[in-house]
């Protein structure tokens, strides 16, 4: 076969110098510029490009645009591959490589039409009726096979290898749709100073007119008018951008395809680009896409819709059939027929209706096309390609030899992105299709979308529409309407041609219904649109049914004897055409899934071997690798380094919170538990935070900084739900208090010293700052300047249970402050300490954390129920609700192993000694750690009626591990229960 | 501010910025810096005392207050309206007006809150500055709808920023970035910034231009 | 996408807000002692399908607490205000 | 007509024109024992209890529309058993102990496929929250493993274990009975089924008051008339709210809307139900090809069975996030469907303070795969005008009480779990 055969002589919208290679099944096959996957092929002569998804009959080209049910394929290889690819869509480039799918070993020959065969067997639904046994878990056994039958195309499994963007916009009117009524209206509302985004999502914009020849007055019209869109700056035109949503509040998601009609996007350019459209106006011209016929074997290699055929050869200058036959119920394909003629084809028309219009009659005065009336297909011949046509018609029957078959069953306007809010689609009987319903505010529709299919008429309405948008006075277009050899459908659809014919009579090709199988939906009682939908998979595949959903649900309103709109339709879901979702992702990924939390002395853990681990957003050094080979080594050196001498953790992460006001006592006293009123200043206190339903919010350690100013600190998890609820309280329940809550969590940088030797390297750390017990006690708070002027905040409060302070200081200086502590520490000894260590040592001293604090617990249960004041405090009342007051709750008790080398883990629960290890238990373990101290593990546990069983022997068990301590339960606090060591220095 | 300070002062970008031109053609479209060397406090007034922080204000600077999301600069000493009772106070570091404002205002009116060690700030110039914001932004910074001195605290993937227009016609932008998140927020800025190409200037003061 | 115009800041993207629930429940009094009352406020709804006050945070813009009138079938937001009151009226972005 | 291979076969030697109703298209009779309100997988199920294991089978399913409309026809078709809390683990259990035989119970396929769920940890501290959960399931009898990182990648080569992952892979949780079904299945199967047993399933029939006497319920006010009712069980989550108020009842409920997404048909390539442990996000595979997945409500009160932007944004980060491969994999359709959020996270099987109405409801997230026990149990609870040992914890008053059953320890913020 020569190259391109099917490529005409002259016309097209593509470029006869820019030849380009691409290989299809490894065949090697060209093209030319501008054309799509689809006009290539068949400008090659090739329309058998795939096998049905469950029958894995032969399917050709059927369509132009992205309604394709057929010709799927599989682009590139390698990480970009793609499947299902609808080849009308693909625009060509040099050195694409194409492979065709669902078929096995090849396109020819394809084992998987045995299954064809055996279709009798294969109704719809037959799988609800069988693979049920022998066993209850059968199928298991049938569906592996049943998966890898399914599934069209496959696809990669390597990481992408290219960019994807997100975009914001903001327009006065959006125009979806380049249509004759999409650049009319785009024209009008720019031209009265609109700003306009007109999407396309062609790489050509013009709709329908791209049907025309080049040299017509339709063309001329076409470019004229896109010419003076492109003198216009405050509209923009994005081609190869598919509308795919419309979202609430006049939000529109679109996605641009950049750079994928190319091999490889150029550096640094996204492949897609997914835009964020916000609307004043959105005015919809996206058209009507044109129904199939429904008859025996209408799926057949060949059969193609009346209108593809117009474009082909108009906008690719490829004529797919030199024998065709047009089979149309209306007069919108006759222009196919004369321009099929027109092009060298022989060419029969077959009109379903008894005489042919006068309008169409005249289509094809004078050109050599036989007209036959009251025509009905009554048999396809040839399977991979059609041979010829058996048809009925006034004059008696006939078999036409033919190549091409082109296929008019009417018109269904576009109604997808009208009906995303909801909006029900209603039907109109004179079009015998379904228009967009009443429409809200700030969205209009035009053109063949409300069933303006004739150009003139598209035009005007999108004029009209177009000004509506932008609000200015309507007038009539400045500009004549092109005379096109385009036809509307005609007066009133024909009553339908039913379905009959020998072989199966296919309404949805992509997934194989038949219209015997909506038949069957109907006999099993399945009657409902949605019923008929899901049972059958009628309109479910990639193409959303566009070809398919108006003749099966005339199909079954045949059946239930009553009108399409009784028998209903069902709703259109987002996105309009496949998306992809890199293009939904944007940068948003690897790394950037999501942003990191970093302290000011981050960089210093990373450069000292510091492991992170991720704490909700933040990073937080875990253990230092210089203090054992993995965590369990390190943590155990790290924490006897803080008991023995001294060591430093960085605490910047904790929420911290500027509370000032003359009322701010009040407002603390409020939302604590504990009394706030008489702290004094220079003070410190630990108070814990409630819900309102009574359980545990939070808990940290605020200080009385001035007069009226105090400093809140928070849990790392808890520091954003903490500082949004103080300002509900001041917002919403109590506007009256004076404060005002600021946080200042990203201005402090925060170290915790801790050790018997802390405060000799605070003291040679911070010369001129008294460090002194008589002015620094335990829990007392002061803001210092150092000699030098680095300025510090210092708390002396303990979480370790050793002597230890706090040291705050501006965040900008807080790699300076570790660092100056770091070498001042030095005589003493002083090491950093991870996380990991942090929480041994709060285990060893029993104070809840995050594993206690788990929104479950109550003060109670933490036995923290004695800072309660009597005093209102939020949560108060239902806290005292009785299932938050039973003596049976679980409640914080520590737990040691009676043989010392038994191990004690997070995540074990409790059961009671001697008892089978079933069910809940009495408890679980939350916290557990090597206490190099004791010598042992140690952990804590929430255990039922807790305290009361001090002493009690009980089985911790993690059966996962298939262990079982047996453990004692002790008080919390393992180390000093005395409280000395904050005292204690060495 | 005194030498000292300047060594113990550590950017949040520190390790992550290293100027020069990032652009696969000549002309990259976009410039970048980090602005260092401002302070910055925030005023806040008590519930129905915000008449009186604007007179405390008007004493001090002799500026009327900006309005809800704009700035006025006070020659050199700028007021952004960032929140309902709230203003922040930005000045080039060291600015004596910063600590009038802050010492004098009086406690029955309102609070001080310094603030100048919780953000990075960069600019953001160039033609293709808009471009880069609306990749995130979901704010119309058209020059009709956002003119100079306007300011935005809104999200930046996730991340709570102040966004300031400082030269509608010529398309600069400054970013104040939250401190924890400045890094990464930057990373990913710079990697937003690959698709137009930028050129990233050395630090420098609050007057310089992009 | 729910476009909320705060009042402070104007026309601003669903996604600068946080849901802080139903704003027509009233809070007891902190000394109101009825446990009963304090459980219809925490736990019972209307849960009404259409008008509907809610509170919203503009968390990741001026951090006002806001009471949006929405329609819980159609989304439409028939009004804004500040929780606190004591704001200037809805300015335009 | 019962259902087989051997069936298939002579229907096909007919044409298929031999296939009878899968259930009658029933009139309203004057009235019923019970009547269940809403058309539902819960309510077909509750039916079909009632007549199997009860005897009760005078008994009408009301539907305002068409069976299995809801959220049993709109959701990500999970099952799993791997709960926590004390109540849960016994009851989702029983569930899925009823999914092991559903296909032979009802005599339809119902697709129940035990592919098993891998729950992702991406920390020290979710492993050991993993653990807790694992060693729970286990003490029940419930299998349930903990795999490392090189066993999760072993098994599921295709997820990120590269440097560039944001948060990494530490480990996973796994039940293996864990899977998905094919959830139109659901709710036609216990239709039929139940239709076997005599219950009438009355399609476009909406229930608009109801009925009372003494403080008894007597029966329902419907589109088509009044029907009289010893027994009103209601199971019309996502609306519970609207219908209970008519009946006088408040309920610590919201509606929200929770979105689901299905990319185009692919050849197999995710075996599992996989999810992701550092946001919320699960996906499986369809055995027609599509990757079926869902993450977050939207967050706000909504009865619009449809979701907005940003959740599907997010959503698709997320899945990137997970396995880098599905970037370039197309997203076929997304849609909503309205959930009960209840203030705990978990739903309720109860009597009413009216005599005579049950309530069924506030499934949140975990209705589809609870389907089996939660008709069986709100069967037994009308039944026996008393509850079940296994939703005894699922009563209306637990809120008052302060008996929350909070998987997630977020507190009373519906939107929260």
């Amino acid at each position: 076969m020569g190259e391109q055969p099917a490529r005409l002589a002259d016309g097209g919208r593509i470029d006869r110098d820019d030849r380009r290679r691409f290989t299809f099944d490894g065949r090697a096959v060209s093209g030319l510029g501008g054309d799509t996957l689809a006009s290539a092929l068949l400008a090659n002569g090739i329309h058998l490009v795939g096998r049905s998804f469950k029958l894995h009959r032969p399917r050709g080209i059927c369509s132009a645009g992205v309604e394709e049910p057929n010709a799927l394929l599989t682009l590139r290889g390698g990480a970009r591959r793609e499947p299902n690819v609808q080849a009308t869509v693909a625009e060509l480039w040099d050195g694409l490589a194409v492979t065709s799918q669902n078929r096995w070993p090849s396109l020819a020959l394809d084992a998987g039409a045995i299954g064809g065969m055996l279709s009798r067997l294969l109704p719809a639904g037959f799988y609800y009726k069988t693979f049920m046994g022998p066993t209850r878990r059968a199928w298991m056994l049938y569906e592996p096979a049943i998966r890898r039958a399914a599934g069209l195309g496959r696809a990669t499994r390597e990481p992408d290898p290219d960019r994807y963007e997100r975009r914001q916009a903001f327009c006065d009117v959006l125009v979806v749709g380049s249509g004759p009524a999409g650049i009319a209206a785009a024209l009008a509302a720019g031209g009265a100073g609109a700003r306009v985004i007109l999407v396309e999502q062609a790489a050509r914009c013009g709709g329908q007119l791209l049907a025309e020849p080049v040299a017509s007055e339709a063309e001329s019209w076409r470019s004229a008018r896109l010419a003076e869109l492109a003198g216009l700056d405050n509209v923009q035109m994005l081609t190869r951008t598919t509308a795919f949503g419309l979202y609430d509040g006049n939000v529109v998601g679109a996605v641009e395809r950049a750079w994928d009609h190319v091999a490889e996007p150029p550096p640094g350019q996204p492949r897609e680009r997914a835009w964020t459209l916000h609307c004043g106006h959105v005015l919809l011209a996206t058209g009507a896409t044109e129904r199939p016929l429904l008859f025996g074997d209408n799926d057949r290699p060949g059969i193609m819709l009346a209108s593809a055929v117009r474009r082909y050869l108009h906008d690719f200058a490829v004529l797919p059939g030199r024998r065709a036959v047009v089979v149309t119920d209306n007069d919108s394909a006759y222009p196919t027929a004369r321009d099929l003629a027109r092009a060298g084809a022989a060419v029969t028309l077959v009109d379903t209706r008894p005489r042919a219009p006068a309008a169409a009659g005249e289509a094809l005065a004078g050109e050599r096309v036989k007209l036959l009336c009251d025509g009905r297909v009554e048999r396809v011949e040839g399977r991979r390609r059609v041979r010829a046509l058996a048809v009925t018609h006034a004059d008696g029957r006939t078999r036409l030899d033919c190549d091409l078959v082109c296929v008019a069953g009417g018109w269904s306007p576009n109604v997808h992105l009208a009906s995303h809010l909801g909006g029900r689609p209603e039907y109109r009987a004179t079009l015998d299709a379904f228009v967009p319903g009443a429409l809200p505010a700030g969205q209009s529709a035009a053109g063949a979308l409300v069933g303006e299919y004739a150009t003139a008429a598209a035009i005007d309405s999108g004029w009209r529409a177009g000004l509506a948008a932008a609000g200015a006075p309507v007038t009539d277009p400045p500009f004549a309407a092109p005379a096109t050899g385009a036809l509307p459908p005609g007066p009133g659809p024909a009553p339908r041609p039913q379905p009959g014919g020998r072989g199966k009579v296919f309404v949805d090709l992509q997934n194989d219904v038949t219209a015997a199988d909506v038949a069957l939906a109907w006999r099993e009682g399945y009657r409902s649109v949605e019923h008929l939908k899901r049972y059958t998979t009628l309109g479910m595949g990639t193409d959303q049914g566009r070809t398919s959903n108006i003749n099966g649900l005339a199909l079954m309103a045949s059946l239930r004897g009553e009108d399409i709109p009784t028998t209903g339709t069902t709703t259109f879901r987002p996105p309009f055409t496949p998306v992809a979702l890199g293009a939904l992702a944007g940068r948003r990924v690897g790394r950037q899934f999501r942003p990191e939390r970093r302290t000011p002395m981050h960089d210093w853990h990373a450069e000292q071997g510091a492991e992170f681990v991720r704490a909700g957003p933040w990073l937080r050094a875990w253990y230092y690798r210089d203090h054992g080979a993995d965590v369990d080594r390190a943590y155990v050196a790290e924490m006897r380094q803080v008991r023995e001498g001294v060591g430093m953790v960085d605490v910047s992460t904790l929420g911290k919170i500027d509370v000032q006001g003359p009322d701010a006592a009040e407002f603390l006293n409020r939302v604590y538990v504990n009394g706030w009123l008489k702290l004094p200043i220079g003070k410190a206190r630990y108070g814990v935070m409630l819900r309102d339903d009574g359980f545990v919010f939070d808990d940290g350690t605020t200080s009385r900084i001035g007069e009226q100013q105090y400093f809140m600190t928070t849990t790392t998890a808890e520091a954003g739900p903490v500082m949004s609820w103080l300002e509900f309280l001041l917002e919403t329940a109590w506007p009256e208090l004076r404060v005002q809550v600021t946080s200042v969590s990203d201005q402090w940088a925060g170290i915790a010293v801790a050790g018997p030797k802390s405060r000799r390297v605070l003291a040679a750390a911070l010369p001129g700052v008294d460090v002194g017990d008589d002015s620094l006690p335990p829990m007392g708070v002061r803001d210092a300047e150092c000699g030098d002027g680095l300025p510090v905040r210092l708390l002396r409060v303990s979480f370790s249970g050793e002597r230890a302070y706090e040291v705050y200081t501006p965040s900008g200086y807080g790699r300076h402050l570790w660092e100056r502590l770091l070498e001042a520490g030095r005589p003493f000894g002083l090491a950093p300490y991870g996380t990991e260590a942090l929480g041994g040592l709060r285990i060893e001293k029993g104070h809840p954390a995050g594993p206690e604090l788990d929104g479950r617990t109550t003060l109670d249960d933490l036995g923290l129920g004695r800072m309660a004041r009597d005093k209102p405090f939020v949560g108060d009342v239902l806290r005292r609700r009785p299932a938050l007051t039973a003596g049976d709750r679980r409640a914080l008790v520590g737990l040691q192993p009676l043989e010392a080398g038994e191990p004690l883990r997070a995540g074990a629960l409790v059961f009671p000694h001697g008892q089978p290890n079933e069910g809940h238990g009495i408890g679980h373990v939350t916290a557990a750690t090597w206490s190099p101290t004791l010598g042992h593990d140690i952990a804590l546990a929430l255990v039922e009626r807790g305290p009361g069983r001090h002493g009690e022997t009980v089985t911790v068990a993690s059966p996962v591990h298939g262990e079982a301590v047996t453990a004692r339960v002790v008080a919390p606090v393992f180390i000093d229960p005395d409280g000395e060591r904050i005292h204690a220095e060495v | 501010m005194p030498r000292s300070e300047r060594e113990w002062l550590q950017s949040a970008l520190a390790g992550r910025y290293e100027p020069g031109v990032r652009a696969t053609d000549a002309a990259p479209g976009l410039s970048l810096r980090e602005i260092v060397d401002w302070d910055l406090v925030q005023l806040a007034a008590w519930r129905g005392r915000d008449d009186e922080l604007a007179g405390h204000i008007g004493s001090v600077l002799g500026t009327a207050r900006p309005a809800p999301c704009t700035g006025v600069d006070a020659d050199g000493l700028e007021l952004l309206a960032v929140a309902p009772l709230r203003l922040w106070c930005v000045a080039p570091a060291g600015d004596p007006r910063l600590a009038r404002l802050a010492d004098s205002l009086d406690a029955a009116v309102g609070c001080v809150t310094p603030l100048g060690h919780s953000h990075a700030r960069v600019r953001i110039g160039g033609p293709a500055a808009r471009a880069l914001l609306a990749q995130e932004i979901a704010i119309d910074l058209d020059p009709a709808a956002c003119a100079s001195g306007r300011i935005a605290r809104t999200a930046l993937h996730h991340v709570p920023v102040l966004l300031q227009c400082r030269d509608a016609a010529a398309g600069v932008f400054d970013l104040y970035l939250p401190r924890s998140f400045a890094a990464s927020s930057w990373e990913y800025l710079l990697d937003l910034a690959e698709a137009h190409g930028y050129k990233l200037h050395p630090r420098a003061g609050p007057d310089s231009m992009a | 996408m729910l476009r909320i115009r705060c009042p402070f800041c104007g026309d601003r993207d669903h996604a600068e807000f946080s849901y802080g629930g139903d704003a027509s429940v009233e809070r007891p009094p902190l000394d109101h002692d009825s446990r009963e009352d304090w459980y219809r406020y925490v736990f019972v709804r209307a849960n009404p399908k259409g008008r509907h006050r809610e509170y919203w945070q503009h968390v990741h813009g001026c951090r006002s607490w806001l009471v949006v009138e929405r329609d819980t079938g159609s989304h439409a937001i028939l009004g804004v205000e500040s929780a606190a009151g004591s704001l200037e009226p809805a300015r335009d972005g | 007509m019962k259902y087989s291979a051997w069936q298939l076969f002579r229907q096909a030697l007919g044409g298929h024109r031999g296939w009878t109703e899968a259930w009658r298209k029933a009139e309203p009779k004057a009235g019923y024992d019970v009547i269940i309100v809403g058309g539902g997988g819960h309510g077909l199920a509750t039916a079909y209890y009632l007549a199997r294991n009860h005897g009760i089978t005078n008994v009408a399913v009301l539907e305002r529309g068409w069976i299995g409309g809801g959220n049993v026809g709109r959701n990500t078709t999970i099952v799993r058993s791997n709960y926590m809390i004390g109540g849960n683990t016994p009851f989702y259990e029983w569930s899925m102990k009823l999914w092991e035989g559903l296909s032979h119970e009802l005599n339809f396929n119902v697709m129940f496929s035990q592919r098993g769920q891998v729950i992702l940890g991406h920390s020290a501290d979710q492993m050991q929250a993993h653990l807790r959960r694992a060693n729970t399931m286990r003490a029940h009898g419930i299998e349930a493993e903990i795999l490392d990182r090189r066993a999760v990648q072993r098994e599921l080569p295709y997820l990120d274990y590269s440097q560039r992952a944001r948060f990494p892979i530490h480990g996973a949780i796994v039940q293996r009975r864990a899977g998905t079904a094919r959830h139109d299945a659901v709710a036609w199967g216990y239709a039929r089924a139940a239709d076997r047993l005599g219950v009438d399933i009355i399609e476009n029939c909406e229930v608009q008051d109801f009925a009372f006497e003494g403080g008894r319920i007597t029966g329902v006010e419907t589109s088509r008339g009044t029907i009289r009712a010893d027994r009103v069980g209601l199971a019309v989550a996502g609306h519970s709210s609207q219908v209970a108020q008519r009946a006088g009842i408040e309920l610590p409920i919201e509606s929200h809307v929770l979105q689901a997404f299905v990319t185009e048909p692919i050849k197999p390539l995710v075996d599992h139900v996989v999810a992701f442990g550092a946001e919320h996000f699960y996906i499986s595979q369809s055995d027609k090809g599509g990757l079926v997945f869902g993450g977050d409500l939207d967050g706000y009160n909504s009865y619009a069975q449809r979701g907005n932007l940003p959740i599907v944004e997010r959503v698709a980060e997320i899945a990137l996030a997970l396995a880098p491969c599905f970037s370039r994999l197309r997203l076929l359709r997304h849609w909503g469907g309205v959930m009960d959020m209840t203030m705990d996270g978990s739903p309720i099987i109860d009597r009413t303070p009216v005599e005579g109405l049950y309530f069924n409801g506030g499934w949140c997230y975990g209705g589809f795969k609870a389907t089996p026990a939660s008709g069986w149990t709100f069967a037994h609870t009308i039944a026996n005008e008393a509850p079940h040992a296994l939703n005894a914890c699922y009563a209306l008053d637990r809120f008052r009480q302060g008996h929350q059953i909070d998987e997630a320890g977020t507190g009373p913020v519906p939107n929260h779990h």
